[in-house]
């Protein structure tokens, strides 16, 4: 079986137009490398939202990184007060991978 | 005015949509279709302007007509921060943020104000798409000075990436480019690409006002944030602005179908290029109050009843 | 007739997205587009039979072809669900939801009908556009009501959500509207946006079929549930459903134009409207077997062999 | 570190026309919000499916949702008896969350 | 409780082109059942992506399998060899899933 | 002819497409779109090369020409991947993707060509389109096999699936469908859809050059893998393969515009086509480096400056 190192898989539901700050945030953090996932509705705390909105600022995205224990850490903080603000979500799960020094 | 406004096609497209979505059908425009034809439209209407300048040429009243613009889109936000802040009873970074929607301008409300105009026969010049152009960024500059001062936050992380994405948003590239393009390939130039973007113009209009009738009824629905005293602000401020604005032209002599076509741009609320570069610059701001004033509650007024009313108003002054 | 339709750009597009996918290519067509297309291909026939039925007026024949169309919609789903349990051994849930496809319409064949009779000169009055958004929706009724017959089912707890959906569904309500709109505006209000509708059309339509044709033959090449007694049926029936629709059309006298269009329409399976129901309201129903019967094999029969075959008996009859 | 609380994460693969009735079931088992992430095409027990049906009817989408470990028992007895009828699968992976009282 | 059984579930980043070969280097380590999910845009070692590229080759997709521990460990050893050349990330994560005979 | 190119709006759209990108804007055209004008300019440069062959028949001409193209897609990779080598210092997979692009034909550079060529009083025969055609898949071969031979690779498990793609690619099937369709329908069955293939042709390669401009410039700006030996190959390969074509053109006494067009297809490098076979073929190519440089560079510089060269020297040599 091939050792699986264990890291860090962070998730964010964010609204699209924000996905350049959070990647910032996350440079800051040292998360170097992410994926963005598409999304197409949801209901939260601050209603229903879905894609087919002509401005897109209602357009939101699940912004994918894979990333080491500290990374995630600084990164959480770092995101932490502004979750109310960007009307965001954050989950954090383990996840094992191949290539260890890649993430 | 009225009932030629309210029977021909582009209009009934639009209350099909809102009746279409009030009714909670399941019709739905895909996103990659609306963008598309917000780009057709955005380049037909760049091209036709920049066309029709080339051959007018620039005569001064395009510098007067500019300036107004500009002049209005720089000081509706302040006006408007104070009644929403006042009546409105809107808290600073919220208030900021629809201000800044309703100084700037919304491309679609200008183009079926083009059409229905030309259909009764009044035309207005071609530089007013320049206009157009010009208004759409000082109310966002505008709305991000009242935003700091409101709440003396520290310079944004992303403050330089907001300017850029300010001046440098897809639709006034793209306006202005097409713009140019027009003055530059000129009447010979222009007509090749010609019937391409006159014969699918009022057709894509209409599909395009079904999605906008779509979208603005399902943003009322979900609407949470909006108390009455908004919903009156976001039907008094497009008249006082379009007031405002007939004024102004009024004083500055300017002809009567650039006074309605101006009236008509500072009574519009923009829900394409401010409400992307507010999500960028203000993130606090709750895009479900500002789209819901500006898409679900002016836009459908200013389509239906503004541009009747200032067409009238305009002709009554001069 | 058959010689004209079978080298008409329409139906050679059709084959050519037949023979790709069968050859798997991997040509495909953005899900967008394609329902971008039939958002405008409904849009444009809607307006067409309005401003048709606005010229020529509401006349008595529009009422009988109205009424045959919904008894047809309305009884087929019976006779089907019969054959389909009895010579297509299907069970209950399956047998309703396939009846329900056959007692409806499909928009392109009756759009691919119009056009291939308007070039061998047979043109159908108007108001067939309203019997064919009229035919859509009563089969779902009938499939449903069979549906909860055969098994007993306790109320669906959608149920509400699922009647809403049987007649709020977007085609039904994008073609109605436009029928209006039509209505409404008239022959000179449809003037400004005819280019637009007019012109693309037939080029829609050809992009549209390749579509078609691509999806078809993946449908058929996909179909897992299909037994070589569904294959007959699934040509068997619009071949009865045409005939029977002839015998009622003259029965009641209507015109040979709008005799072969209502065969047509009866002999023809939805594959938009009402998939997207049966889904909704008999989730136990496999999309596999009514989408492989109606979008794979129906629909390419009778746009090939149907369209001429009923065209051929409508002649003779008269 | 932010201390981080342990929800359960529920992803179901389900036919789009359906969301309204998941949803549904959702209410009814506490489960208040969610996302819908696009999903493009799959193979399963009932064989291949991809978005580009002009039905609409094959597509499908990844239904997700954050909850306590009570709703999500709640959400997936209730969904258990459709699994078959409904074509759908489902999944519960434990992830860690910020603001425990946000789920 | 309906009692849930552990099962892994495999999430490639992978470009969209090379979707067959991974479902038949899948097929060929037992794994029968599989769903596509969209991405937008990202950044790894090789530089970032987003799909509005009209060739289309710079696009990716999330393949997604529930899978038993047996046939993840062939279809892992199965693509590591192919990791840098195809550009691709893998994650394995423990999921609960209700139908054990289904995956 | 240079100022021509210049000031047509189709460059000029191109122009605001690479600046816009360049100043980092967010203007982007939505890929379903995009998707969606490549397959209406497919159609329509299809039906329209064999509409006029059915007109024209089938002549010598058509065969040397053809001959000429394919000759001249298969050998080319072999020139490339020699230079790509030694003086581009790229391994030895990278380098035989890379000659395959350039082997291969860019069908936009085709369409731009055709147009720009037209203004100018030259219109080159209708069955160059089917040279076209022809020319894109041998190209793909000969990289297959120089990667191959390369690095006596064992053969892969997915070559029979890879030879398929090679062949019955999507634009390759849509290209070639299309064409024999104009055929078999000829002049009279073309008319009616003739408006919506004509009128709107300009006008979408306006659209889809802009389009073009943003990626090209993305590209360029996202490219990693390219060092300047490369850059100076992707504007001096697509000059040798011009020259090359026009010498075989000439010795084959072809005639003066057809002359044209074959250099423009041999200079060309191909970017929808093979990119997604490459990409299947190839997996350890890098389409960083062939992207970089046939969208990036080869197709800015053969639409400025490519055309109006190979149309100078073409008229030079007659
Ligand atoms: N418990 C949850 N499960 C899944 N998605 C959620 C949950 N809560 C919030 N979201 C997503 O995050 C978005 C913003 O959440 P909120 O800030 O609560 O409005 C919502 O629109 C949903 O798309
Ligand atoms: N083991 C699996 N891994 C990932 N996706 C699956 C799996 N099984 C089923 N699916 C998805 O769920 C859909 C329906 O599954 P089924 O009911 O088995 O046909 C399939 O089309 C796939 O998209
Ligand atoms: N640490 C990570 N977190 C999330 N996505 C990643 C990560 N690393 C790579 N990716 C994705 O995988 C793609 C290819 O990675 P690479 O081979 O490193 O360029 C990237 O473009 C990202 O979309
Ligand atoms: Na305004
Ligand atoms: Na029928
Ligand atoms: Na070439």
């Amino acid at each position: 079986m091939t050792a699986l190192i264990i890291k860090k898989r962070i998730d964010l539901i964010v609204d699209l137009p924000l996905i350049p700050k959070i990647v910032a945030i996350g440079k800051a953090a040292g998360i170097e490398h992410h994926t963005v996932l598409s999304a197409l509705s949801g209901i939260g705390t601050h209603g229903s939202w879905s894609d087919d909105r002509i401005s897109g600022a209602m357009a939101k995205a699940n912004f994918m990184t894979i990333c080491s224990a500290e990374h995630a850490e600084s990164f959480v903080a770092a995101l932490e007060p502004l979750l109310s603000s960007y009307r965001m979500i954050i989950t954090v799960t383990d996840v094992g991978v191949v290539r260890g020094s890649h993430f | 005015m009225i009932l030629e406004t309210l029977t021909s096609p582009i209009i009934l497209f639009f209350a099909l949509g809102l009746l279409a979505a009030f009714a909670r059908s399941d019709l739905v425009i895909p996103e990659a279709l609306a963008k598309g034809m917000s780009i057709y439209l955005m380049a037909a209407i760049g091209l036709k302007g920049g066309v029709s300048v080339a051959a007018a040429g620039f005569g001064p009243d395009l510098l007067i007509a500019a300036l107004a613009g500009v002049l209005l889109s720089f000081a509706i936000p302040f006006l408007a921060y104070a009644l929403l802040r006042s009546i409105g009873r809107l808290d600073g970074i919220n208030a900021a943020a629809v201000a800044a929607h309703y100084g700037s301008v919304s491309l679609v409300t200008f183009v079926t104000a083009d059409q229905l105009l030309t259909a009764s026969g009044i035309s207005a010049a071609g530089y007013m798409v320049a206009v157009l152009a010009l208004m759409e960024t000082p109310a966002i500059i505008s709305g991000l000075l009242l935003a700091r001062r409101g709440t003396k936050q520290s310079a944004d992380s992303g403050a330089s990436n907001m300017w850029h994405e300010v001046f440098l948003n897809g639709s006034v590239v793209l306006l202005t480019g097409s713009f140019l393009i027009g003055l530059i390939a000129g009447k010979d130039g222009f007509a090749p690409i010609a019937p391409m973007f006159e014969v699918g113009y009022k057709g894509v209009l209409c599909l395009f006002l079904l999605d906008m009738g779509l979208i603005a009824a399902r943003r009322i629905m979900a609407s949470k944030g909006l108390t009455f005293r908004l919903i009156a602000l976001a039907i008094a401020m497009p008249i006082g602005n379009g007031l405002i604005a007939l004024g102004l032209a009024a004083a500055l002599g300017m002809a009567m179908p650039e006074m309605i076509v101006l009236a008509i741009l500072a009574a519009s609320a923009s829900y394409i290029a401010v409400p992307a570069a507010m999500r960028l610059a203000l993130p606090e701001a709750d895009p479900g109050i500002y789209l819901s004033m500006s898409l679900g509650i002016t836009f459908p007024f200013n389509v239906i009843f503004g541009i009747s009313l200032f067409t009238f108003l305009a002709r009554m002054i001069s």
